[in-house]
């Protein structure tokens, strides 16, 4: 490397924090806007009915609960089913 | 016996130097943080190993024909290894957070101001004798802010290879003690009041969004930053994988088989740089330094930032989100969750957190293009 | 400020040329379709964001010293990516119905006219200006036909490096469109009566008969076709890890680990062979043209010959199987089994229309053989 | 390359396609053959016997009714036994 | 037709020669072994099958530019096969029973005097013509005796590539006839009474012990042999991946993804030296018998160590267990039961044995460095 | 290679194998002495109190008893079906 005094070396380090800082902000700034255009344009042409496939927050919670209780309902019901049949 | 004598000549006692000898304490050091102290463990502990073998005298097991070696020379050098891990990282990442509230992005981009003022710093630090780092070398140090391991060793493999060992000790070091890092300034920078704000509920974002959102980013990457375009368009790839709904099987093997494999293979490569030589220097000492400084000041940025959002939008975003913004997934964010249930135990700012925390992989990743672009050519 | 200039100089925007933006928009497409469309989206998916990533300007991605042009040297050169995923279509695939009719072999080899035709197609477009196909791109073109991706990867990249772009999306498009593309001609070639035909049921395949199998397709291709070696022998391979019942833990291997991760590499890989330059002219729109024209006389050809085998049963093969015979396992076989459902709802020939279906698969590889012994020489 | 008329190519893709067309198929009827050889020579040398482990056509077959009846009973069970234990 | 000519000359009947014949049937006796025999399929049917394609005339499928000859050039030319798959075995281990005796170790090393015999025994052979052992084959010869595949891998690859196929195939079938090679010479060299020797129970292990073990064998080997440095890194580093419990994401990825997928690859490649020139010749008689001869060996000095030091504590040590110390884990701890339950119905001695014999492992991995050490200069 | 006589070979081989042994013999012994060292350290300042981590029998402790009611419970659910299906 050819030999750069500190001076020169510093104010391109300052020049790079300017123009750096200055294109990350940029372009996180644009994404905010085309992030803004894509949910817009999703909202107006491809909105999802009644939100079918939104997660509730706590995905396993009073779910389970049901689940296990409807499994056991149902299940207690296909016995009482077969049991009549057999009868 | 003359055969007794070459063995001699062979063991590792008769040809240690100093240096090896403590490189091989510092492997074991690692390899301690990782273990009793949970220190990112699964970068830390193959890193550890991997400076131990290579510091083993005799053997050459870091050098051009050793195991390590080659794996330097396939995985790092070519810089196809972070760009692996980034893709594990897109599969593994929910963005959905950022989506639902853009505007984190902001806290995102400001925390990056931590990378830029380290540059200066590490030039600043030329002045000191015994330090003198190019340009390259300052940039790969001040990418230590972005707190992010892949996009480090990625931009140091490829502007400063010699500093990759201490960079990428010191990024997942600070990564792994930002619980004690950041309160102090999140406390100090904010008010009891700004700490107890609390936010609106996310809103729901569709599949549709969720899928487009990759392209969002890769088509402003490709137009306007190119040369964010491996890490980006990775980070993106693996995202895509995930979100996509149609390739489960592709998704989960970038989320498992080659994140894990590459990390096993990564971390003993990066382990063959901590050489004597290249560590055991006053070097080392200001990488740490100015990665702690990287660290804090990325941490004070994005809570400012995040003070000026609370302003501007009267008190709709809580200031202490902003520390997230330095990235180091999903640590900050759960740190900002502590911090605010301090002041309020009824606050849980963990899913708001999530937004800015993504954004500031994004900015990161933009921020290394930013200074390949500039110092890489 | 300098700086500024230099960056714009780097951004995208300055350095695109027409076509690499139309081709970004020909990766957006092919994503779409695996998406949207569910067309082959384990290939389709990552070749259409490899074509993306290797079209972005300044980056160089898909370059000698880009991340995937580095893949493309080490995978696709080489023939081992198409190999290891044709290993684990072996170890994925079910040979039993054929091994219980091996009649339905004439059913494969007959679909793969189909290849053959192309071939003459292929140069007789030569006749046409702004096409000029050597005898090399046409057997690499025309294995379109044969309905199989690795297949066509594989010998593309050995045989017309420059066309594996247009051939590889012109063998999963097509692939997908096997539903659309099918019906008509079984239905313009068969009788409602054949299509009616009833088969009998297949016969037990005992486990020892299972292992023998991969011996015996390799046998021959070891003596009299070495050329298909590389091809059968990795697929029998996969199939012998499958049936052996020792080594499971390789052949999940095989059907799992090494299929997704080569799957993901080989598809950003093909995709950076999707340059303007490569892609946006005549001949690929000549290859898209073919390859329709390749299913479609391979799915004729295969019929008829279910045809003659019904005549000549005296009624005991429904013709419909023999579409089943260009291979595009296991949609062929479903294809087949919903268009003799329509003239019987109580035929299902699924099964049995998977003896042709896996037949079709070892009739491209042997092509494949042919090809490279007589062209590639 | 050396300069080929079109004539020529064409000849030798005519050529190709015969030749290819051959192999193909003497090929897969040779295969044809040996796999009724092996079929054959199985049959008579390594019978199976009585199919121990022959795979029904329809594995969940009446396995499953019985699996089903079983978790029946089981779930039955298992909600009678919460039961007891709440009261 | 001239094309029918090219064709015949291209197929493999007109090229054959009659050593690939004669191999091709090697691999198929192997992969009956494997099949039928369950001799160590894992690897045999890999090996059997690689030694079919490589012999395969004309596909050259074996040669440098052939898929598995590159696979050989990359993985087992670089010894980075073998390291992976000791990297694994490392992980499946459990060290727990020699941690808590460590005296067994003693029996670990007694057993390693198959390798050194059979060593000078190679080196016997020259006396008969035919024979031409350099130190480099006879040290390569004499590894399998340590009864461990990736060991004698790792060494044949890098002192005597050439041999490398019949040493393979040696060492991994006589692990597989460990329960046929070594009950008579148990039964030869001790009494029944000492069959009937019954030991005490095993102390408990902590974890702290046993994550401090990887690094006490690694101190010992990186200070005073550091040509074994790469074996038993690798194995230890597997070891602590598995015992350091913050890791398990890579300690699973060390005990499934990558060693199948790199026994799959290992095995083929081991294949591609079986070729007529370097395995149909007297050597290889010679490496066969001089294989069982350094089993036979190993397991007599193992049990007679056993005797020393069931004499030495006053029988607390059952003699038996010494055969374990050749390793072939864990086949010989399963012997060592087997013969034990025989003299009486009662005596479990399986976790006994356990600790000799994954002590064999590291005994055979010193051996292999002490000869890498001596010869390998 | 330069033509070595067989006697000198063969010395050298004897050479090799007391070399070898005895550096396999001292290896392990020093092994054998370190991890006796590591032990009593382990014991002396960091001993498991009351092997905390000691991994039980039943490893999932309460939650085995549990199971296990349940296991009984089911079990005799199972029984009780199988008798009725039989009368
Ligand atoms: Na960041
Ligand atoms: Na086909
Ligand atoms: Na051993």
């Amino acid at each position: 490397m050819t030999e750069i005094s500190f001076s020169e070396l510093f104010l391109e380090g300052l020049q790079l924090m300017g123009v750096g800082m200055t294109i990350v902000v940029s372009f996180l700034i644009l994404l905010i806007g085309v992030l803004h255009l894509v949910a817009a344009a999703v909202r107006r042409w491809a909105p999802e009915e009644a939100a079918p496939e939104a997660r509730p927050a706590f995905p396993q919670g009073t779910g389970a609960v049901n689940d296990r209780r409807l499994t056991a309902a149902i299940t207690a019901a296909i016995v009482q089913y077969r049991k009549r049949r057999r009868t | 016996m003359e055969k007794l004598l070459l063995l001699w000549q062979s063991t590792g006692l008769a040809n240690f130097t100093w240096g090896q000898a403590l490189m091989i304490g510092v492997g074991g050091v690692l390899i301690y943080l990782a273990i009793a102290k949970k220190f990112e463990p699964l970068l830390l502990l193959p890193i550890g190993f991997g400076a131990i073998l290579c510091n083993t005298p005799v053997a050459g097991i870091g050098g051009p024909d050793g195991m390590i070696g080659m794996i330097y020379h396939v995985g790092i050098e070519t810089g196809i290894f972070p760009l692996l891990i980034f893709m594990g990282v897109g599969a593994l990442t929910d963005f959905g957070a950022l989506i639902a509230r853009p505007s984190t992005l902001l806290l995102g981009a400001a925390a990056q101001f931590g990378i830029f003022a380290t540059l200066l710093g590490a030039i600043a630090l030329n002045l000191i004798p015994g330090f003198d780092f190019s340009m390259a070398d300052a940039a790969s140090i001040a990418i230590i802010g972005g707190a992010d391991g892949p996009t480090a060793i990625f931009l140091a493999s490829q502007l400063s290879p010699d500093l990759l060992g201490a960079i990428a000790v010191a990024a997942y070091s600070y990564m792994a003690l930002v619980p004690l890092i950041q309160p102090p300034i999140m406390r100090a920078l904010t008010s009891e009041s700004e700490r107890q704000v609390k936010m609106e509920q996310l809103r729901h974002v569709s599949r549709l969004e969720r899928i487009l959102f990759p392209f969002s980013v890769l088509v402003l990457c490709v137009a306007l930053l190119p040369s964010a375009a491996p890490l980006m368009g990775m980070l993106m790839f693996g995202n895509l994988l995930r979100e996509a709904g149609v390739v489960d099987r592709l998704s989960r093997a970038a989320q498992n088989e080659i994140i894990n494999v590459v990390t096993i293979m990564l971390g003993l490569a990066v382990g063959s740089k901590l050489s004597a030589e290249m560590f055991l220097n006053v070097q080392t000492l200001g990488i740490l330094l100015l990665g702690a400084l990287a660290f804090c000041i990325g941490t004070a940025t994005g809570v400012v930032m995040g003070k000026i959002m609370c302003k501007v939008t009267g008190g709709k975003v809580n200031p202490l989100i902003g520390a997230a913004g330095v990235s180091a997934v999903p640590m900050a964010a759960r740190v900002v969750n502590k911090v605010g249930l301090e002041s309020d135990h009824h606050n849980f700012l963990l899913m708001h957190a999530m937004g800015p925390n993504v954004a500031g992989v994004i900015g990161s990743a933009v921020a290394a293009g930013v200074l390949l672009a500039l110092v890489g050519g």
